[in-house]
């Protein structure tokens, strides 16, 4: 794919589906969206890049190894979090007992950790997206995926 | 803290998996030890666990603080903990023989894949056993069958995708089903969490009684495909004999009877108890159940390759569990829970044991395992305790839960059944003892070129289990006085 | 039964019946993304917007490439 | 302090013997004499261990002790009493004869390693089933003996070995599981399965008949009752001769004891003659006399001979013990001893001969006793015994249980007991008249192909003693009227007659 | 006809029934394995549609929290979190299915499950 439209078209769209993704993922407690979702428009962002310029070019943005880092990453993350739960004296995944406020509508920065969790989702979602893009666009394809 | 304990364990073992793929390189060599001692950390917690569900009885854990009916909920009682122990028990020793067989099965780069979806196999089979609510329990269902489905595929061989394929196809569909009947009760209750559902069904059956029943069947339906109970069994034994022996080990010993497990959860819990009496839901069961033990063990008996053998021989042992839950008596009930355990020791064993035979003289046919005995003494006196045990000899665990299965029957007034236990025996007689027969004695083969030194880390596993399956054959107290405690009906 | 309710349905059996029906698996594939956008309208009608969302993202655009990726690799036609 | 060194006493005698079985096993790869000496010396103490109890039991005592608990109501325990005894003793007896004659018949065989270690296991089990104090324990030795014994079976791997271990092991797993329910459904009516407890089944109906049908079909596997028996013929004659003579001799009289016990125990002579069940016992112990001893005189081989003749003199014993009254039950106590020192005679002097001549066949024989006087004799004295010639032991129990049948008006077994004494005579005495009066004109005619070489002698003398002392003992057993045997099963009969209580 | 009305008056019900069942169908029967993925993806999907169905039945808003609504009034929350899961699970089952297809093509050189079960015989026999 090489056509200069399409590339040019992507480029410019593709920061702003990219800020989209971020604004659904952050805004998972307040608004509709959340890490799934947004982490799936952040992954299919990146996959259109790499679609509408070149393999390569969309490795050098996110190389395999690093994708496949984030998405261990993302998931040791929402982890973590959840174990804060347990570490402030209260349950797993514990929010709002833990004192850790609660979401307030229109809020950003409400949540407590809901927010964190959502980013730690939304990075798995969309590293794995880009993993799975990787390994079947590549010759070799790992079979293990895993969710 | 201890009430953390069981959500810590799953987050342990989530953690260990996502950090699996990090390791690279120089830190590949520490992947065996971490998650080793991942899984012995589980297993010890299990232990206490069962301590603590003894000593204080059973409690639920609300994830993130939120009751039920809008958090997730785990409940921990006498069933889960043993469910637990069961599984982290196997997964440890397995996963200490899988350290060594894997090497020479799948690829290196890819084995942090393996333990990454070991992993979180364990952790998800855990979840399906402690799980109180319906939403956790689809949650961890679906990353069950992914994972095990991965650890057959991990494996790049044409018969393993294509098996791994097959069971993923069947298995989605059983997910859906199960999925579908959450949808209905969800419909007809308004909640997910099994003591709500528990407390909305009675009132419900007169309102709308199909769709209870559908839920129920949709259920059973799509357990069964998991669980392979007989006519649906399809998938399993090209995805159990083609898999790499310590996951054809974990598939056998535990990811099949986990499904039961969950599925006599829900028939315990959930559903009320006026319903069997209206609906021969467990008749049905039954039936089917005594299908799976007559066809399992016919169709074993025809099998050349060993490890397809003990295959179609796990469909005829996952009828003994369902029989326990379709005769739904106390002791019958313990019967078939007591055999997931006893079960999951044999198989695994015996599964280990035929990876061990293939491993060091590259043998699968059954017909050409004449003689090999002599060579691996000690690996076929395991392999022959566990098919002394799949007859049930006494002695061996194998005994115990016929036994009670058998007394439970009778307890019913079902003598019946316990002829189909004694004539399935005899065919597990017909068709394990030849082989522990040809393996020692008989005119002898000569050994191919090819053989290799059995590795202690390998041998170790396959005798503890051995040793496992004689130590509750005399000694089953504790696993029947926890299982007692589990049913109480 | 409102009529807008009436031809989204339709319109995804229609869709079901002819991704089942059509030998042609690129055909079936996009048949499948204007199902899957079809069903996350219908999700949003039916006041799950988070769904939809998901569904629009993951259904229709993940999915989509995913298949169009295998068929690129394996063969076109049934 | 008496009781308690008692209580030791069974478990001593029953796991000294699996001990020093995987002692042997692993001496056996350091010194083939050091492995022969340990088997014989486990023998003979393992028969002074059992002896040692008499004097206890004779006072009137049982011991029984439970080791430790399965399951509620489902133990490991032992428990002693005459009936046990009097099967041990005799078991211990053989046994310990046999493991010498062992020594030197398996110095020409393959796989003594092998062999002493199952022998001896087999040994302990065999005790083990005697002195069980409940079904489960009694099964679980049943089964290991059942299993352990197949290695003894098939010692000498030929095809012909190995298709008839393979018939023994299926009818015993069989077996076993008959036995498996019949205990379940015995554990599920009186809640326990302890021979200590009395009766446990006292009231008719379809699960005790369920019940006892499974024990006759589990217990008559092993004791090779009609039609039960298929395995026996083709198990018993490619065992090595010791080890066909334990299997003959001692180990079909479990499957007895069993019966006895189900008989006596489980179930009590009221309920089972109300019922009717004794004639089920009494129409197939006919049938299993005159089949052993019919098909007997068809058999060619030596072995197989003896071994259908097992199945006949089963026969009497399962005759013996469903008559249910007491001299029946002294001459069904009595066969079990007289049969355990005949047939053991037979198969060892057998085995003395293909020993020596590698000859299998009758009518291979001619003039054997001539070369061979000693262990011939000893041959004549036990075939003799078995025909039920006077002032030998056969005899007295024959005469013993003819008695029980007239007591129990039933003088048609008398007649049965009649034929098949005929018929032994005609399969037994033609070996003996050929052994000693025939051979000359074979030698030149020859037309058996191979006849006796010239160079024959007695065998080892470790062969020959053993062999002796058991041809004398159906003797001195026959001879006086009140030897120890002959008390012991009086005894025994009346402690079962008052439903084992003593 | 009191069951036609009754469906009509479900029709969401019954759409996604059929919806169910033409998947289970193309999933069963078809021998393409892509064609099966979709069969799988159309099951999925028509459960999904049920289960929102029901919400919107049983009345009550998005669970979005606004300013000045009583809680009673938003819809459980779980099922929601239940579907969203299962969609992302549908799709890394799809992404995993697809890429044994992939792999399965690379071995026997064709999508369709009963040419490979043929080659397969054909290799035994």
């Amino acid at each position: 794919m090489k056509d200069i439209v399409i590339r040019t078209v992507c480029r410019v769209i593709v920061p702003f589906v990219q800020v989209y993704g971020l604004y659904v993922i952050f805004h998972g407690h307040l608004s509709p969206g959340g890490g799934f979702a947004g982490g799936a428009i952040l992954g299919s962002s990146m996959v259109l890049f790499a679609l509408s310029f070149h393999l390569e070019a969309g490795a050098q943005k996110l190389g395999h190894e690093t994708s496949s880092y984030l998405e261990s990453g993302g998931g040791i993350w929402y982890i973590l979090i959840g174990l804060l739960g347990l570490a402030l004296g209260s349950n797993f995944l514990t929010n709002r007992a833990a004192g850790l406020g609660f979401g307030l509508p229109g809020q950003l920065f409400s949540g407590g950790m809901i927010f964190l969790l959502s980013l730690g989702i939304g990075v798995k979602v969309a590293s794995t997206m880009f993993t799975l893009f990787y390994n079947l666009s590549e010759e070799e394809g790992s079979g293990g995926d895993h969710q | 803290m201890s009430l953390h304990l069981p959500v810590i364990s799953i987050a342990l073992l989530l953690l260990a998996s996502f950090v699996m793929p990090l390791l690279r390189r120089g830190a590949r060599a520490a992947a065996l030890p971490f998650t080793l001692s991942v899984l012995g950390a589980v297993f010890t917690v299990s232990l206490y666990l069962i301590y603590l569900v003894e000593s204080r009885g059973a409690f639920s854990y609300h994830v993130g603080g939120w009751p039920p009916p809008w958090g997730v909920e785990l409940y921990i009682d006498h069933l889960a903990v043993y469910m637990m122990m069961v599984l982290s028990s196997i997964c440890l020793v397995v996963m200490v023989y899988g350290a060594r067989d894997l090497y020479h099965e799948i690829r290196a780069e890819v084995m942090s894949w393996y333990y990454t979806l070991y992993l979180l196999l364990l952790a998800s089979m855990i979840g399906i056993a402690l799980t109180n609510d319906l939403f956790t329990l689809f949650v961890f269902l679906e990353i069950s069958t992914i994972s095990a489905c991965g650890i057959i595929s991990i494996k790049k061989d044409r018969e393993c995708i294509e098996a791994s394929f097959k069971y993923l196809i069947l298995s989605v569909l059983g997910s859906g089903c199960v999925l579908l009947g959450v949808a209905m009760i969800y419909m007809i209750t308004g909640y997910l969490n099994y003591d709500f559902v528990a407390q909305e069904l009675p009132q419900a059956i007169a309102e709308y009684p199909y769709n209870i029943l559908m839920a129920l069947s949709l259920f059973i339906v799509g357990f069964s495909v998991k669980s392979a109970l007989f006519p649906l069994h399809i998938w399993l034994p090209d995805a159990h004999s083609s898999a790499p022996s310590p996951s054809s080990a974990v598939l056998s010993g535990l990811v099949i009877k986990i499904y039961a497990a969950a599925i006599l959860r829900l028939l315990f819990r959930v559903f009320p108890a006026e319903l069997f009496e209206v609906v021969p839901v467990l008749d049905i069961l039954l039936f089917l159940s005594v299908l799976a033990v007559m066809a399992g063990s016919i169709f074993a008996m025809v099998q050349e390759d060993i490890k397809r053998m003990l295959a179609y021989s796990s469909i005829a042992q996952i009828g003994f569990v369902f029989m326990g839950i379709g005769l739904f008596g106390n002791r019958a009930l313990l019967g078939g829970l007591v055999h997931i355990f006893n079960h999951a020791l044999m198989k695994s064993m015996l599964f280990l044991a035929a990876g061990l035979i293939i491993y060091a003289a590259g043998i699968r046919n059954i017909r050409d395992l004449r003689g090999i005995g002599v060579r691996m003494p000690l690996t076929m006196g395991a392999f022959a305790i566990g098919a002394f045990s799949m007859v049930g000899i006494p002695g061996t665990n194998g005994f115990i839960s016929k036994w009670h299965l058998a007394l439970g029957a009778l307890d019913l007034g079902r003598p019946f059944f316990v002829a189909i236990i004694l004539l399935s025996s005899l065919l597990n007689g017909i068709y394990y003892l030849p082989i522990v027969i040809n393996a020692f004695f008989g005119v002898k083969i000569e050994p191919r070129s090819e053989h290799r030194d059995v590795p202690g880390m390998m041998l170790v596993p396959v005798l503890i289990l051995a040793a496992g399956v004689i130590f509750f054959g005399f000694y089953p107290g504790p696993i029947l006085a926890l299982l007692e405690q589990a049913i109480v009906l | 039964m409102p009529l807008l309710d009436f031809f989204l349905l339709s319109f995804l059996i229609v869709s079901a019946v002819a991704v089942a029906r059509t030998r042609d698996l690129l055909s079936a594939v996009i048949i499948f993304a204007a199902y899957s956008l079809v069903m996350a309208i219908i999700w949003q009608m039916l006041g799950a917007p988070d769904v939809a969302i998901t569904e629009a993202a993951l259904g229709a655009g993940v999915t989509t490439f995913l298949f169009l990726a295998t068929i690129s690799k394996t063969q076109r036609l049934e | 302090m008496e009781a308690v060194f008692y209580n030791f006493m069974p478990i001593w005698t029953v796991m000294f013997p699996i001990f020093m079985s995987m002692v042997i096993f692993i001496i056996s790869r350091r010194s083939e004499k050091l492995r022969d000496g340990l088997s014989v010396a486990t023998a003979v103490v393992t028969f002074f261990s059992v002896a040692a109890m008499y004097p206890y039991l004779a006072a009137g005592n049982i011991i029984d002790y439970t080791i430790f608990d399965i399951l509620p109501g489902l133990g490991v325990s032992v428990r002693v009493d005459i009936l046990s005894f009097s099967l041990a003793i005799i078991s211990s007896f053989v046994w310990m004869l046999v493991a010498i004659y062992s020594i030197d018949y398996m110095s020409h065989e393959h796989g003594g390693d092998r062999y002493y270690p199952i022998f001896i296991f087999t040994l302990g089990s065999c005790l083990g089933i005697f002195m069980a104090g409940d079904f489960f324990t009694l099964f679980i030795f049943f089964e290991l003996m059942s299993l352990i014994s197949y290695v003894l079976v098939i010692h000498e791997e030929t095809r012909e070995a190995l298709r008839a271990g393979y018939k023994y092991l299926i009818m015993t797993i069989i077996g076993g599981l008959a036995l498996f329910f019949a205990i379940i459904l015995t554990f599920e009516l009186a809640g326990t399965v302890s021979l200590s407890q009395g009766t446990l089944i006292t009231a008719a109906g379809t699960l005790p008949f369920l019940a006892f049908l499974s024990f006759l079909v589990g217990f008559g596997m092993k004791a090779g009752m009609f039609p039960l028996h298929v395995w026996l013929p083709d198990a018993h004659p490619v065992a090595p001769s010791p080890a066909s003579a334990l299997l003959s001799g001692i180990m079909l009289k479990t499957g007895a004891y069993g019966m006895l016990r189900v008989l006596f125990t489980v179930f009590n002579i009221p309920l089972v003659k109300e019922t009717g069940w004794d004639m089920i016992m009494l129409v197939l112990a006919v049938i299993t006399i005159l089949l052993g001893s019919a098909v007997a005189l068809t058999q060619e081989d030596l072995k197989r001979r003896l071994a259908y003749s097992s199945v006949g003199q089963m026969g009497y014993i399962i005759l013996g013990m469903a008559l249910l009254n007491e001299t029946a039950l002294v001459g069904d106590v009595f066969h079990i001893f007289s049969h355990a020192l005949m047939k053991s005679t037979l198969f060892l002097a057998a085995g003395a001969i293909i020993w020596k001549t590698g000859l299998r066949n009758i009518n291979d024989l001619q003039g054997i006793g001539k070369k061979m006087p000693v262990t011939m004799g000893a041959f004549t004295i036990a075939a003799l015994a078995m025909i039920g010639i006077p002032p030998l032991n056969g005899f007295l129990s024959k005469w013993t249980l003819a008695l029980g049948a007239l007591e129990a008006g039933a003088p048609l077994y008398v007649v049965v007991l009649l034929i098949s004494s005929l018929l032994n005579g005609l399969y037994y005495l033609p070996i003996i008249i050929a052994a000693f009066f025939g051979g000359e004109e074979e030698e030149e005619g020859g037309h058996h192909g191979e006849g006796i070489p010239f160079n024959i002698q007695e065998a080892a003398h470790r062969m020959v003693i053993p062999v002796a002392i058991l041809g004398l003992a159906c003797i001195v057993f026959g001879l006086m009227p009140n030897n120890f045997a002959f008390e012991l099963s009086l005894r025994t009969a009346s402690f079962l007659i008052n439903a084992g209580m003593p | 006809m009191e069951i036609i009305s009754r469906l009509l008056e479900n029709y969401y019900y019954f759409v996604s029934m059929v919806l169910f069942i033409i998947g289970i169908h193309t999933m069963l029967t078809h021998s393409n394995l892509i064609k099966k993925v979709i069969g799988m993806n159309i099951m999925d999907t028509s459960i999904f549609l049920f289960f929102v169905s029901i919400g919107y039945r049983r009345g009550g808003m998005a669970p979005i929290i606004q300013p000045g609504v009583e809680a009673e009034m938003y819809v459980n929350p779980l099922p929601s979190a239940l579907i969203l899961t299962g969609i992302v699970v549908a799709v890394s089952v799809t992404a995993y299915a697809l890429s044994l297809i992939v792999e399965l093509y690379k071995q026997y050189g064709t999508c369709c499950a009963n040419e490979i079960a043929q080659i397969r015989a054909r290799e035994e026999s």
